[in-house]
């Protein structure tokens, strides 16, 4: 297809070329340049959803070059879905951010974002493992670069602890994805599934990759990475790493789980998956609750949330097509929803601790009267996370739950209801610290208004999404290589 | 046993070298070179497939080779970075332990 | 799709149309906040008259939405519901106005309105509510927008008291879900009304069914404050009087009570339930509970936490009028919703105006009030009365259905019950009007607002005279057609004619 | 028509007056409203007595279908109720004029002023209820209108018992409502439908008991002699005269009276209404307070119609003929006692009135009381032709004995109002108003057999004076006996109540005890006087232990229950 008519080359070089773009103009310009590239990136994710629901999927190689050489793209109704979640959440990120930055810090902010959302980019349209890997590398580049951003001593120890940790993980994956190669002789994900077969070295092959994965993935106990990084980072950032940039392993990871059938073959691996996702649950549950920082608490919601979607393995089974479908619909809708709802979460979160000046749970006493939007913001992302209805966080857990019963695996389901009284025990704690009504009189920093609406934006988009949760997963159904490997 | 054979054990010895300096060692710049081996153990290993074929090398191969190298200098100098910046904020070569996390 | 079938939505719209635009206005609008408050309560009374004219024509307004695949969002008005979303409505408008008054002069109203008309959003979404899962859903949403409201003084008392709340509520929240998860999972989704359904499954799966049933009802009565789960009730009475209301008499502990009638009469059938012998354990639990409640109150020094208590004890009325087969113990349970409601909030308001004019908190330091505050006190008496079960006030009309209809059912113990209770009402009760009417006042009040009224402010004031009224009224002419009795024996009617 | 007018205006133009008398307009003279209260009532009485057409009055959207009728025997209670409540509020404008609370006593008095004419025009059994519980808990502020310690004692009392009262007839009602298989809600055909219920003995055991309250029937009179004495004197009137007569009225409209025959039911009425009436006379006589006589010889009266009812319980047939007399005995009594209890508060008012008029004015209810003058010869003479006709001699033995004690108690009674009025010495100028109502409520009770006996046949007693030979015969020989005693004053004494000094201390409540710890007495039920009449804790004797009191009691339930079963 022509790369005038087709969104998908826009959707890498556009960010490529804002990143090299705003590292090279003056400070002035790089926002304004930034603020259209963030429309054209919205318009073609919108034009490459209107294809996709059209004509169906689509591929495209960059310059014609064919695989094995080139760079193959494909965009499915899943890849199309993260396009335009990630498109939504990194431009209201980006928003926030330039309201949020000085003009020296803003400047710098742009090309790392905008290398960012290009690896994003590439990663969920990606059509072989070894451009996932290098959309891998840029994406942990220019999420430690953010990390680091902060320029403070905790925030350069999370990011070299993070680093460290996603070169790790890359490095696994990457000697994984040569076995593989070794094995099959082919790096496009759709050649790989056909000529599938299980000897020995794609077994070694897929521990690499599912190690490296879950360890970039921050799934417990491989998370201890994720809570100071995340935590530690500048607002638009933490919510950036924790709406996105871990998604993009897990997505790798469920692509490969599904598209080569590794849940047909390894169930009990699946199992260990699922303890793997309970623990996190429980244990980032618990840890979010004993936090004294309120970015902590945000953090470690990220560890626990992330076990759900981790849930969605052991659930996927082949006995049951049924509810191995309900188990997909509801982990994908737990990813988007805990992207919206962690990005206003955390952006609301920053929010606060703008007012107070300070990042303890304590010193947000009176905040609830004080910021009543901002807490509402926050408030409605915790009702998404905490899986109480009506949000996006709510309609996923009920296909989990759901896929559970059908499946027979009523352990999840106690997993599940416990993880969602611990959540929603984390949330109201902060909550209840809002509420208290201290009677000395601090005087409150007032965040501009624009910073209230855009986290108040996304958290209200995480409720929304459990009112139009049948448009996404229409867009999943729609046929593509996952769909035809499903059960 | 063939070449392919001997840089597959190369290239897994120098993983696993390189794996063990990276869970057993604080200071950063070992660690950062203790990654180096594990990237350089993984090409090798990929080197060592890229010479199955009768005596024709599969460009394939080499090519991501080439790219896993690039990005793995640029990952070492960013690492590098940081770990200056570290220095000089510190005054530290290592991080410290951190048991809550 | 007739135009009626817009009404439930737009009746839920309306408060949270209100809601958002509370949320919005800055702190100091108060008359444009107090304006849009009764501008959104008088509106949906309107609707809802609007909508008893189209279901009193057997037509049954219905919207859906669907959110997952074969899983709708369903806002229905069938006669229950009326009842229901009737009671809520009406009593918001004199909570509404009540709360404007009891709060002139204190800070956070904006937060308070705001939340307080999300709550009653939700309280007209679960009365409206079309299948179990949009019931959860607003079920849930009470939850949410209740807390901000238990724990708005923000003291140390009203923070635990709110974890406590939470606790609670979100224990049986959960337990509500596995119920209608696992509901789902073996039937797919029940609409309300739906009973042959059900009924198939439970041929099917008597053993699973039993075990839902079990779950649905543990998860609405911690909200209904069934024996077991009745333990924030109580604790929530830091919260302020008009919160108390909402939580006593038009929104939570009405949820639940409500939602338990769905579950027996729309979900499984009350004949069912009768024959797989549902109902008698909750008759048990409630006539256990309605004792225990009144054994408590009578133990209780505090007015609020008497009151409290005296909530416990009243919803079950409710359980056992569901529990009760036949017509009559339906209508009794039905027509009790209204009636304690209609009384409850009487009580409160009553309490709040002793609080706010006069400070007084406790019981023994109400000697001698009837004096100071005539017509409060006056109210407080008719919603005593009621409680105990005296005619003509409406308690007396809800006991009589409930006795008849344990009779009509062939539980003789219940009558026992029934007289025990009011026994231990008159007991906790009586020496309270004593107190009000004629002990002589022991020095000072505890902390008196002067105001150059002869009693409360009219806007504390002419809300609890008006329930007041209608409690009386609803009881004195029950059998007219427009009385809740009249309209709790029409859904009867249409329930058992089925 | 305008018997309906009237009906409806019986019940609420008391209630309209009540209202009206809050405003602060009525702070002094709300007792006019009381005064005119009344004359609905009175004017429907008149109007109906003695037809036997009832006229219906009914209002289907209110309660649950509510039914006003003027029912025949309703008809001669409700005229002596407005009666007794006319004059007493006329009294009472009097009694109150300097009570700075007489607004609230006015009001209180006025709905129990409703609750009570309400009932007695009531057809179906919840407005029987609503209005008979209005006049009970309304009727607790006229107790304890004084504020004093005795009063809220014994209002304490009142309403402990009450409210367990209340529980009974609410059960009674459940149960009978049901009997008539949930269809109708009317006095008469629940009535009618108790025999065939399932619960025959509990309906008529809840019935007995639950209106027993209020009648004073033995072990359940506790409250009677405590609050009838405390409350201000018009209060003690209405309460003894026309309130007590509610339960009367309760059991003749519930019981199914001409439907059953149970000699189990019929022996129990009888064996308690011989126990108040002797009962009530001998510990009547052991009062120290001359309106605590007043009390138990309301208990003993009030025996003497139980009984009556026990009676028909045995011959039902003859219901028709006995309820018509039974009705009159209590309009006599109501009369009688009513002026008794007004001319305790004049009793050293009688300044500027011949002495001799005033003791005439003292002895004429207390001779009619016994039976020997006025109402009370025809009203004796009714009930009596009434029980021949029976057949069961016995029992009108029984019920001319009973004169017996009711003579010891008016000589006591006149005995302790000699000792007041010598005591105190002074005599001062009466107030008009209580002199005036005092004087009319004799007239009325003296005039009664003309005026108020409707279509009864009564014969003048001039025309039969042998009969009056057989009514005189029992108070000669009792006199003998008073006059004895009158000269070797008895020692012991009663405390009022009587077994409720036993019973008191176990349920007393939480909040009395809440404040300082006072030293209680050992309660005694006889307490034996030194000779200075002074009772002091020192001189007391024991002679019930609460224990043995408690077997009593549980021996006389076991005995009723027998009694149930056997038959």
């Amino acid at each position: 297809m022509n790369m005038i008519l087709s969104p998908i080359p826009w959707l890498l070089v556009i960010p490529l070329a804002g990143a090299v773009l705003t590292m090279l103009v003056p400070y002035h310009w790089r926002s304004p340049a930034s603020v259209v590239g963030i429309f054209t990136q919205l318009m073609a994710s919108v034009v490459l959803w209107y294809q996709v629901t059209h004509y169906g999927p689509q591929f495209y190689a960059m310059a014609d070059w064919q695989a094995p050489l080139g760079i193959a793209l494909r965009a499915d109704g899943l890849a199309t879905l993260f396009i335009l979640m990630s498109s939504l959440v990194a431009s209201a990120c980006a928003f926030y951010a330039h309201a949020y930055l000085s003009l020296q810090k803003r400047a710098h902010f742009w090309p790392l974002l905008w290398f960012l959302w290009a690896s994003l980019n590439g990663i969920w349209l990606a059509a072989d493992t070894f451009n996932l890997y290098v959309g891998l590398e840029l994406l942990t580049f220019a999420a430690v670069g953010l990390v680091a951003f902060a320029s403070d001593e905790r925030s350069l120890e999370a990011s070299i602890r993070y680093l460290y940790a996603a070169l790790l993980g890359s490095m696994a994956y990457l000697l994984g994805v040569a076995l593989l190669y070794g094995a099959q002789g082919t790096l496009s994900m759709d050649s790989l599934a056909e000529t599938w077969h299980w000897g020995p070295t794609n077994q070694v092959a897929v521990t690499l990759i599912l190690g490296g994965l879950l360890l970039k993935t921050a799934v417990f106990p491989l998370h201890t990475w994720l809570p100071p990084a995340h935590g530690g980072a500048l607002t638009p950032v933490s919510a950036l790493l924790s709406a996105l940039v871990i998604k993009a392993s897990f997505y790798i990871l469920l692509r490969f789980w599904i598209e080569f059938q590794i849940y047909q073959f390894l169930p009990s691996l699946s199992q260990l998956l699922g303890a793997l996702g309970a623990g996190a649950i429980l244990w980032g549950g618990w840890m979010a609750l004993r936090q004294t920082h309120l970015k902590m608490v945000v953090a470690y919601s990220t560890v626990a949330q992330i076990g759900y979607m981790t849930l969605m393995f052991p659930l996927l089974v082949a006995e049951s097509s049924e509810a191995s479908l309900l188990a997909y619909q509801g982990g994908i809708l737990m990813l988007l929803a805990h992207a919206f709802a962690k990005a206003g979460m955390f952006l609301a979160a920053g929010n606060l601790i703008f007012c107070t000046g300070k990042p303890d749970l304590v010193s947000l006493a009176g905040m609830s009267r004080y910021r009543p939007l901002n807490i509402f913001a926050f408030g409605l992302a915790g009702v998404s996370l905490m899986g109480l209805p009506p949000s996006g966080g709510f309609n996923a857990k009920w296909l989990l739950l759901q896929s559970s019963f059908m499946s027979g695996q009523w352990w999840w389901i106690v997993v599940l209801l416990l993880g969602n009284l611990l959540s929603a025990a984390y949330v109201f704690r902060v909550f209840a610290y809002t509420y208290q009504e201290t009677d000395a009189l601090d005087t409150y920093k007032r965040p501009k208004l624009s910073l209230e609406l855009i986290a108040l934006g996304l958290s209200v988009g995480s409720i929304l999404l459990g009112f139009i949760s049948v448009w996404p997963l229409e867009m999943i159904s729609l046929p593509g290589p996952v769909m035809e490997a499903l059960p | 046993m063939d070449t392919n054979l001997i840089f597959t054990l190369c290239g897994v010895g120098l993983c696993g070298i390189g794996f063990f300096g990276f869970i057993y060692h604080r200071h950063l710049l070992r660690r950062l070179i203790a990654f180096n081996l594990i990237g350089n153990g993984t090409f090798l290993i990929m080197v060592g497939f890229a010479q199955r074929g009768q005596g024709v090398t599969d460009h394939v191969i080499q090519a991501l080779v080439l790219t896993g190298i690039v990005v793995a200098v640029a990952a070492t100098a960013l690492g590098l970075v940081l770990i200056r910046r570290w220095f000089q904020l510190k005054g530290s070569t290592q991080l410290p332990e951190d048991d809550a996390s | 799709m007739n135009w009626f079938d817009w009404l439930p939505l737009a009746i839920l719209m309306t408060s949270f149309m209100a809601a958002t635009i509370i949320f919005m206005l800055p702190e100091q609008r108060h008359i444009l906040r107090s304006t849009v408050n009764l501008g959104a309560a008088c509106i949906k009374l309107i609707l809802i008259v609007f909508l008893i004219q189209v279901v009193l024509k057997q037509q049954y307004p219905e919207i859906r939405l669907e959110v997952l695949p074969g899983l709708d969002l369903i806002l229905r008005a069938d006669s229950l519901a009326i009842l229901f979303a009737g009671l809520s409505s009406v009593l918001w408008l004199f909570t509404t106005l009540y709360a404007i008054g009891y709060l002139e002069n204190s800070p956070n109203r904006s937060r308070f309105f705001g939340y307080f008309s999300l709550c009653v959003a939700s309280t007209m979404g679960i009365s409206l509510a079309g299948n179990l899962f949009t019931f959860l859903i607003f079920y849930e949403l009470l939850t949410l927008s209740t807390y901000p409201l238990v724990v708005h003084r923000g003291n140390a008392a009203s923070i635990k008291a709110g974890r406590t709340y939470l606790i609670y509520t979100l224990s049986g929240g959960v337990v509500l879900l596995l119920g209608v998860a696992s509901l789902y999972a073996l039937g797919g989704d029940i609409a309300f009304g739906d009973i042959e359904r059900t009924a198939a499954l439970v041929g099917t799966w008597p053993e699973l069914m039993t075990i839902i049933f079990i779950l649905l009802i543990a998860g609405l009565g911690v909200k209904a404050a069934i024996f077991p789960f009745h333990g924030w009730l109580p604790t929530a009475m830091v919260a302020p009087a008009p919160v108390s209301a909402l939580l006593h008499a038009v929104a939570v502990v009405k949820a639940g009570a409500f939602g338990i009638v769905r579950v027996v009469y729309d979900i499984y059938g009350i004949e069912l339930s009768w024959q797989q012998g549902f109902l008698f354990p909750i008759a048990v639990l409630a006539s256990f509970t309605i004792l225990y409640g009144s054994w408590r109150a009578l133990q209780q020094s505090d007015i609020k936490k008497r009151l409290a208590y005296s909530t416990v004890s009243q919803v079950s009325y409710i359980l056992l009028g569901i529990s009760i087969f036949g017509p009559l113990g339906t209508i009794g349970g039905l027509v009790h919703l209204l009636h304690q409601g209609l009384m409850k909030v009487t009580l409160f308001f009553c309490a709040g105006n002793f609080a706010e004019t006069l400070g007084i908190h406790k019981i023994h330091e109400l000697d001698g009030v009837g004096k100071r505050l005539p017509l409060t006190s006056a109210a407080f008496t008719v919603g005593a009365l009621g409680m105990i079960g005296l005619p003509p006030v409406a308690g007396f009309i809800s006991k009589w259905y409930l006795g008849m209809g344990a009779l009509e059912a062939n539980m003789e113990w219940v009558i026992f019950v029934l007289i025990g209770s009011s026994l231990l009402n008159a007991a906790y009760f009586l020496p309270v009007l004593k107190r009000i009417w004629f002990n002589p006042q022991q020095g000072q009040w505890p902390l008196e607002v002067i105001n150059n009224n002869r009693d409360a402010i009219p806007l504390l004031l002419i809300p609890a005279l008006v329930t007041a009224s209608l409690s009386i009224a609803a009881g004195l002419f029950a059998s007219s057609i427009l009385s809740p009795l009249g309209w709790a024996e029409l859904i009867t009617l249409r329930e058992y004619l089925r | 028509m305008i018997s309906q007018g009237l009906l409806f205006l019986t019940p609420l133009f008391p209630l309209m007056l009540a209202v009206l008398a809050c405003f602060e307009r009525f702070k002094k003279n709300a007792g006019i409203l009381a005064v005119i209260a009344v004359l609905p009532a009175l004017l429907l009485s008149l109007l109906h007595l003695g037809q036997l057409e009832a006229t219906y009055l009914s209002m289907p959207a209110v309660l649950l279908g509510s039914v006003w009728h003027t029912h025949p025997t309703g008809m001669t209670f409700l005229l002596f109720t407005s009666v007794l409540w006319f004059f007493s509020a006329l009294y009472g404008i009097g009694y109150h004029k300097a009570d700075d609370k007489a607004q609230r006593f006015w009001i209180l008095w006025l709905l129990t002023l409703s609750g009570n004419l309400g009932l007695l025009v009531s057809a179906d059994i919840i407005s029987f209820y609503g209005f008979f519980a209005l006049m009970t808990f309304a009727g607790y502020g006229l107790v304890i209108h004084t504020g004093k310690e005795l009063a809220l004692r014994a209002g304490r009392i009142y309403l402990i018992m009450a409210v367990i009262g209340e529980m009974l007839i609410l059960t009674a009602l459940f149960l009978g409502s049901a009997a008539t298989g949930h269809t109708s809600i009317l006095a008469q055909d629940i009535a009618a439908a108790i025999p065939e219920s399932n619960y025959l003995n509990l309906v008529m055991f809840c019935l007995f008991f639950g209106f027993g309250v209020k009648a004073g029937i033995p072990l359940m009179h506790l409250w009677l002699p405590l609050a009838h004495p405390v409350a201000p004197t018009p209060a003690s009137a209405v309460l003894s005269g026309a309130m007590i007569k509610a339960g009367l009225f309760a059991w003749i409209s519930l019981f199914p009276l001409g439907y059953l025959q149970s000699s189990a039911w019929g022996m129990l009425l009888i064996l308690f209404g011989f126990v108040a009436s002797f009962g009530g006379g001998l510990i009547g006589m052991l009062q120290q307070a001359p309106k605590a006589v007043l009390a138990y010889s309301s208990i003993s009266q009030m025996g003497l119609m139980t009984v009556t009812i026990g009676c028909l319980f045995l011959k039902p047939e003859l219901t028709p003929i006995v309820i018509p007399a039974l009705a009159f005995f209590a309009l006599h009594h109501a009369l009688s006692k009513g002026a008794l209890f007004l001319s305790v508060g004049i009793n050293n008012q009688y300044q500027s009135i011949p002495i001799m008029l005033f003791v005439i004015g003292m002895l004429l209810p207390a001779l009619s009381l016994v039976g020997l003058a006025g109402s009370g010869i025809q009203a004796k003479l009714l009930l009596k032709e009434g029980l021949y006709a029976l057949y069961l001699p016995g029992i009108v033995t029984g019920i001319t004995l009973s004169a017996l004690a009711t003579t010891g108690l008016m000589f006591r009674f006149l005995w302790l109002l000699r000792q007041e009025r010598r005591e105190s010495g002074q005599v001062t100028s009466a107030d008009p108003w209580m002199q005036l109502s005092w004087a009319g409520l004799l007239l009325c009770g003296f005039l009664a057999p003309v005026m108020f006996s409707g279509n009864l046949e009564t014969q003048s007693i001039l025309q039969q004076p042998f009969e009056y030979l057989g009514l005189l015969w029992v108070p000669v020989i009792a006199s003998i006996f008073a006059v004895w005693f009158i000269s070797h004053p008895l020692r012991a004494s009663v405390p009022q109540g009587d077994i409720i000094v036993l019973i008191e201390p176990w349920f007393s409540i939480k909040e009395a005890s809440a404040g300082a710890k006072e030293t209680r007495t050992k309660p005694n039920l006889l307490v034996w006087a030194d000779k200075d009449q002074q009772p002091t804790p020192s001189a007391t004797l024991e002679i019930f232990s609460r224990s043995q009191v408690a077997a009593l009691l549980g021996v006389l339930l076991l005995f009723a229950n027998v009694l149930i079963w056997l038959y």
